[in-house]
């Protein structure tokens, strides 16, 4: 684990308590979650559950997914083309809809017949935004700029170069700083030399 | 250190990097005498034992910081700073090879190396300064440390993009050609900015998410020992 | 299948007696876990939320267990899922902290008594205390014996110690609109808007974060925004 | 020149990826602490000497000078010292939170006995936050609940699926379970396991992650 940072699968994680809608082909009585009630299930009545619980129904085939609008074909090539279009970032459809896609698509294949072509679809979506992110992070630490508002990025595309940035504005900053403090700036301390003379606090023996 | 990035490095106490940087040496004059540590540099070595004032040698950072502080030494700024480096630096940053061999003694610490230099200026201005320019014609300027400060600014400003567009291609594409041509802590960045974008792929791939991996420190200590073990064994042979 | 008769969320109540319902507790421990995990620097601690959610997990475990064998085990799998969610980002959460602590353990040893009670808990202060007199004794020990009696001090990193960098740059998002923040020594103040997200110095929001007005963002979120523009301040 | 010895010692760490853990260097550990001896004992010859009577200024400043010059590749010598052992005991950290409480044997040998001391301290420390973790503060006395312990070192990654597979790949022996149940583990064999009860044993290579 590092600070700073969120990786992928950690950002999997919180996307899962995300709620999806399914069709449940079981009768469940209410769950008393510590997240809140969910259910009761009643078969072939949609019912809105988070996405970790959606998946392990789907496993043991207690469940369809009700797809998304916005993970379908269409929906998909018209933010590709929007994006393709726009030189900033597009609307997405939601704070976590890479990972909620890659989830639904490991998962509920049978509910996604153009599985490949979305899957596709979703990662020419990703590039096309990570290369306008690096694109707008080369500009912004060439033009040294010490401040930005970066709306409409997710945190996943981020994933990719947070650090980098981050650490790359660091260092950045330390050497546009060079000399220029003496408190507190790490560039003028000088560490393991003594400020005053070892010698005085040795005695012979 | 994880993630070890020259902000959190520098002047760490701690920091092995940190620690390899003032290792660099610096070509320095004695300005006083230093008494009976004269083997130190045997070739200009006095009568008497002596390491005396006028004497020219190289000395690692973490000893010429604190004799300049008592000014008892001139150090040459190394020509990895000096104005024609400066020059090469500012027509192309993306081209030249911060390592040891290239034509200006460009050396892979270069901005830690900077830093470090970078204070050690005198801090006289240019009218004192005329008066003791003789004295002092070695020496490194307020000017000159401004001239290196904004080098190496303009100098990371625009290495940076290409560290970013190498971090994104998959490891094998950067070759050892590439990688050697960094400074270490643009090595640092780009390790870091690889080991995002590879997580991102492989989670992207659904290669790697789900199944749990054996520590890679065990697979170290065996293939260590198992290298040991197979020395003992030559050499038993033999 | 009848229906279960336990109510496994339930209620907890702190000292002032707010009512808080699990939810908003499991809501609390994201966000401060979130910040947590991007701050530069330990942030106050949490122990009235850790403890409670630890008290309810102990309730839907040990109902679990109870209900083992009457229950389907499929009612089980999803209560222990959701538990071990819980479970999950608590360690984290705490694992966390351990890491800044030992990470500047020199630092935060020398905090005065009440920034100490701010930040850190009492078990984390003592973890603290035993893990830097344990690594001391590593280190000098190692090295104790070769070393002349009268010399065998090593302490000079304990006069500078390794302290949070406060100057990285982080993303930010503001819970409400924040006026008047200073970002560099040269610069005029600055607003930040509500729902915006921001790429700057932790320094500059150390105060709203540790009030909880401004939280850290792995960004983001806000599909409300059209743009992403870069304003410059100089 | 000085420091030399010290600085090969760190280069050899710093050279080495992040994770591994060479063994220790007790040799060139001992050989510095003799470089610092004879700095140690030439500054206290010269101090003798400057505290003679009759000493010339002139040579009183030059020994000053020698003086100053020693203690700083003694401060130096002390640095890398303790960088070597900082850094190291770092790694040796991180195992505890990758492979558990106990030390496979293969890492066993290239630590220190200092540093196995240092481990089994670190792992008594944890254990002992974890237990002050779970205390809960106010109990009610007529309905005592067990303490929810938090093995901060279970849960380190995200859960998932509740069981996965495993395929034992050590003749292990007995393993109890958290739920007190013992199962006995023999190589080649394979098991749908709890997730979190398999979590270290897949990362000590006791178990492998099968799909």
């Amino acid at each position: 684990m590092s600070t700073g940072t969120f990786d992928p699968d950690e950002l999997e994680f919180l996307a899962e308590d995300i709620f999806v809608t399914i069709i449940p082909n079981v009768k469940f009585p209410i769950f008393y979650m510590l997240s809140g009630d969910i259910g009761p299930m009643e078969p072939n009545i949609p019912v809105e559950v988070p996405l970790w619980l959606a998946v392990h129904m789907r496993q043991r085939r207690q469940c369809r997914l009700v797809v998304p609008e916005w993970l379908s074909l269409e929906a998909l090539m018209e933010q590709k083309d929007r994006e393709l279009k726009l030189d900033l970032f597009g609307e997405v459809p939601g704070p976590f809809y890479v990972e909620m896609s890659q989830i639904i698509l490991d998962n509920f294949t049978e509910e996604i017949p153009d599985s490949n072509k979305i899957r596709r679809l979703v990662k020419d979506i990703i590039d096309i935004r990570l290369s306008k992110l690096r694109g707008t992070v080369g500009l912004h630490v060439k033009k040294s700029e010490m401040y930005a508002v970066v709306n409409n990025i997710t945190q996943i595309e981020l994933c990719s170069l947070r650090n980098l940035l981050t650490r790359g504005m660091d260092q950045l900053d330390m050497l546009k700083n060079a000399g220029l403090h003496n408190a507190g700036g790490a560039s003028q301390s000088f560490s393991d030399d003594s400020s005053a003379l070892e010698v005085s606090s040795m005695n012979p023996s | 250190m994880k993630n070890a990035s020259l902000a959190l490095t520098h002047g760490n106490y701690l920091s092995l990097s940190d620690i390899m940087v003032t290792e660099e040496k610096l070509l320095c004059t004695l300005t006083t005498d230093f008494h009976g540590l004269g083997y130190i540099q045997p070739s200009t070595r006095s009568e008497n034992g002596d390491l005396v004032e006028g004497t020219v040698l190289d000395l690692p950072l973490w000893m010429v910081n604190p004799m300049k502080r008592n000014q008892w030494l001139e150090f040459q700024l190394p020509t990895a700073y000096q104005e024609e480096a400066r020059r090469i630096l500012c027509a192309d940053p993306g081209i030249v090879e911060f390592r040891q061999g290239s034509r200006c003694r460009f050396s892979q610490n270069h901005y830690p190396l900077g830093l470090y230099i970078i204070p050690l200026a005198d801090n006289i201005n240019n009218s004192s300064l005329l008066a003791t320019q003789i004295v002092k014609k070695k020496s490194l300027t307020l000017e000159e440390a401004k001239e290196v400060r904004s080098s190496l600014v303009s100098t990371f400003q625009l290495r940076f993009r290409q560290i970013m567009d190498w971090s994104n291609k998959t490891c094998h594409d950067t070759s050892a050609h590439d990688l050697k041509r960094l400074d270490r802590s643009e090595r640092q960045l780009l390790e870091i900015g690889k080991a995002e974008q590879n997580s991102l792929i492989s989670w992207n791939q659904r290669k790697k998410s789900k199944i749990l991996k054996p520590s890679t420190a065990i697979k170290n200590a065996r293939l260590m020992t198992d290298y040991a073990d197979s020395r003992k064994r030559a050499r038993i042979e033999v | 299948m009848d229906l279960p008769e336990m109510d496994v969320s339930g209620v907890a109540l702190d000292d002032s007696s707010t009512v808080y319902t699990t939810a908003q507790l499991l809501t609390d421990l994201k966000d401060i876990w979130r910040s947590e995990r991007l701050a530069p620097e330990l942030l106050p601690h949490k122990q009235e939320t850790v403890e409670m959610l630890l008290e309810q997990i102990g309730t839907v475990e040990s109902n679990l267990e109870k209900a083992k064998h009457v229950k389907d085990p499929f009612f089980l799998h999803c209560h222990k899922m959701e538990a071990n969610r819980v479970r999950y980002m608590l360690s984290n959460y705490l694992r966390c902290r351990l890491e800044k602590l030992e990470n500047y353990a020199l630092h935060y040893l020398q905090l005065s008594a009440a920034e100490r009670d701010f930040v850190m808990t009492t078990a984390e202060y003592k973890f603290l205390q035993r893990y830097q007199a344990d690594t001391e004794e590593l280190i000098e020990g190692s090295v104790r014996t070769f070393l002349p009696a009268n010399l065998a001090i090593l302490d000079k990193w304990k006069e500078a110690p390794l302290k949070p960098r406060l100057e990285s740059f982080v993303f930010v998002k503001p819970r409400e609109q924040i006026n008047g923040l200073i970002l560099g020594a040269s610069d005029a103040p600055v607003s930040l808007e509500q729902h915006s997200q921001y790429l700057l110095r932790y320094s500059a929001v150390r105060k709203p974060v540790m009030e909880n007005k401004v939280i850290l963002i792995s960004p983001i979120s806000s599909a409300s925004l059209q743009e992403i523009f870069l304003s410059s301040l100089f | 020149m000085f420091g030399q010895r010290a600085a090969e010692l760190i280069r050899e760490l710093e050279r080495a990826s992040d994770d591994a853990l060479p063994p220790y260097k007790a040799e060139s550990v001992r050989g510095i602490c003799e470089e610092m001896q004879g700095i140690f004992e030439a500054n206290c010859r010269d101090r003798v000497n400057l505290d003679a009577d009759g000493i010339e200024q002139a040579t009183a400043v030059k020994i000053q000078h020698a003086m100053h010059f020693r203690d700083t590749a003694m401060s130096r010598n002390k640095r890398c010292l303790i960088a070597y052992h900082y850094n190291r005991m770092e790694r040796l950290r991180n195992l505890r939170w990758s492979l558990g409480g106990i030390i496979p044997t293969a890492i066993r040998q290239t630590l220190s006995e200092k540093e196995t001391e240092w481990f089994s301290n670190y792992s008594k420390a944890l254990t002992n936050y974890m237990m002050d973790v779970a205390e809960l503060p106010d109990q009610d006395p007529a309905d005592p609940q067990d303490p929810v312990v938090l093995d901060l070192t279970v849960h380190q990654r995200p859960p998932k699926e509740y069981f996965i597979d495993v395929k034992v790949l050590v003749d292990y022996g007995n393993y109890e379970t958290q739920d007190g149940e013992t199962i006995f583990l023999k190589k080649h064999m394979r098991l749908c396991m709890a997730r979190t009860e398999c979590e270290h044993l897949i990362r000590q290579g006791i178990l492998q992650h099968v799909q």
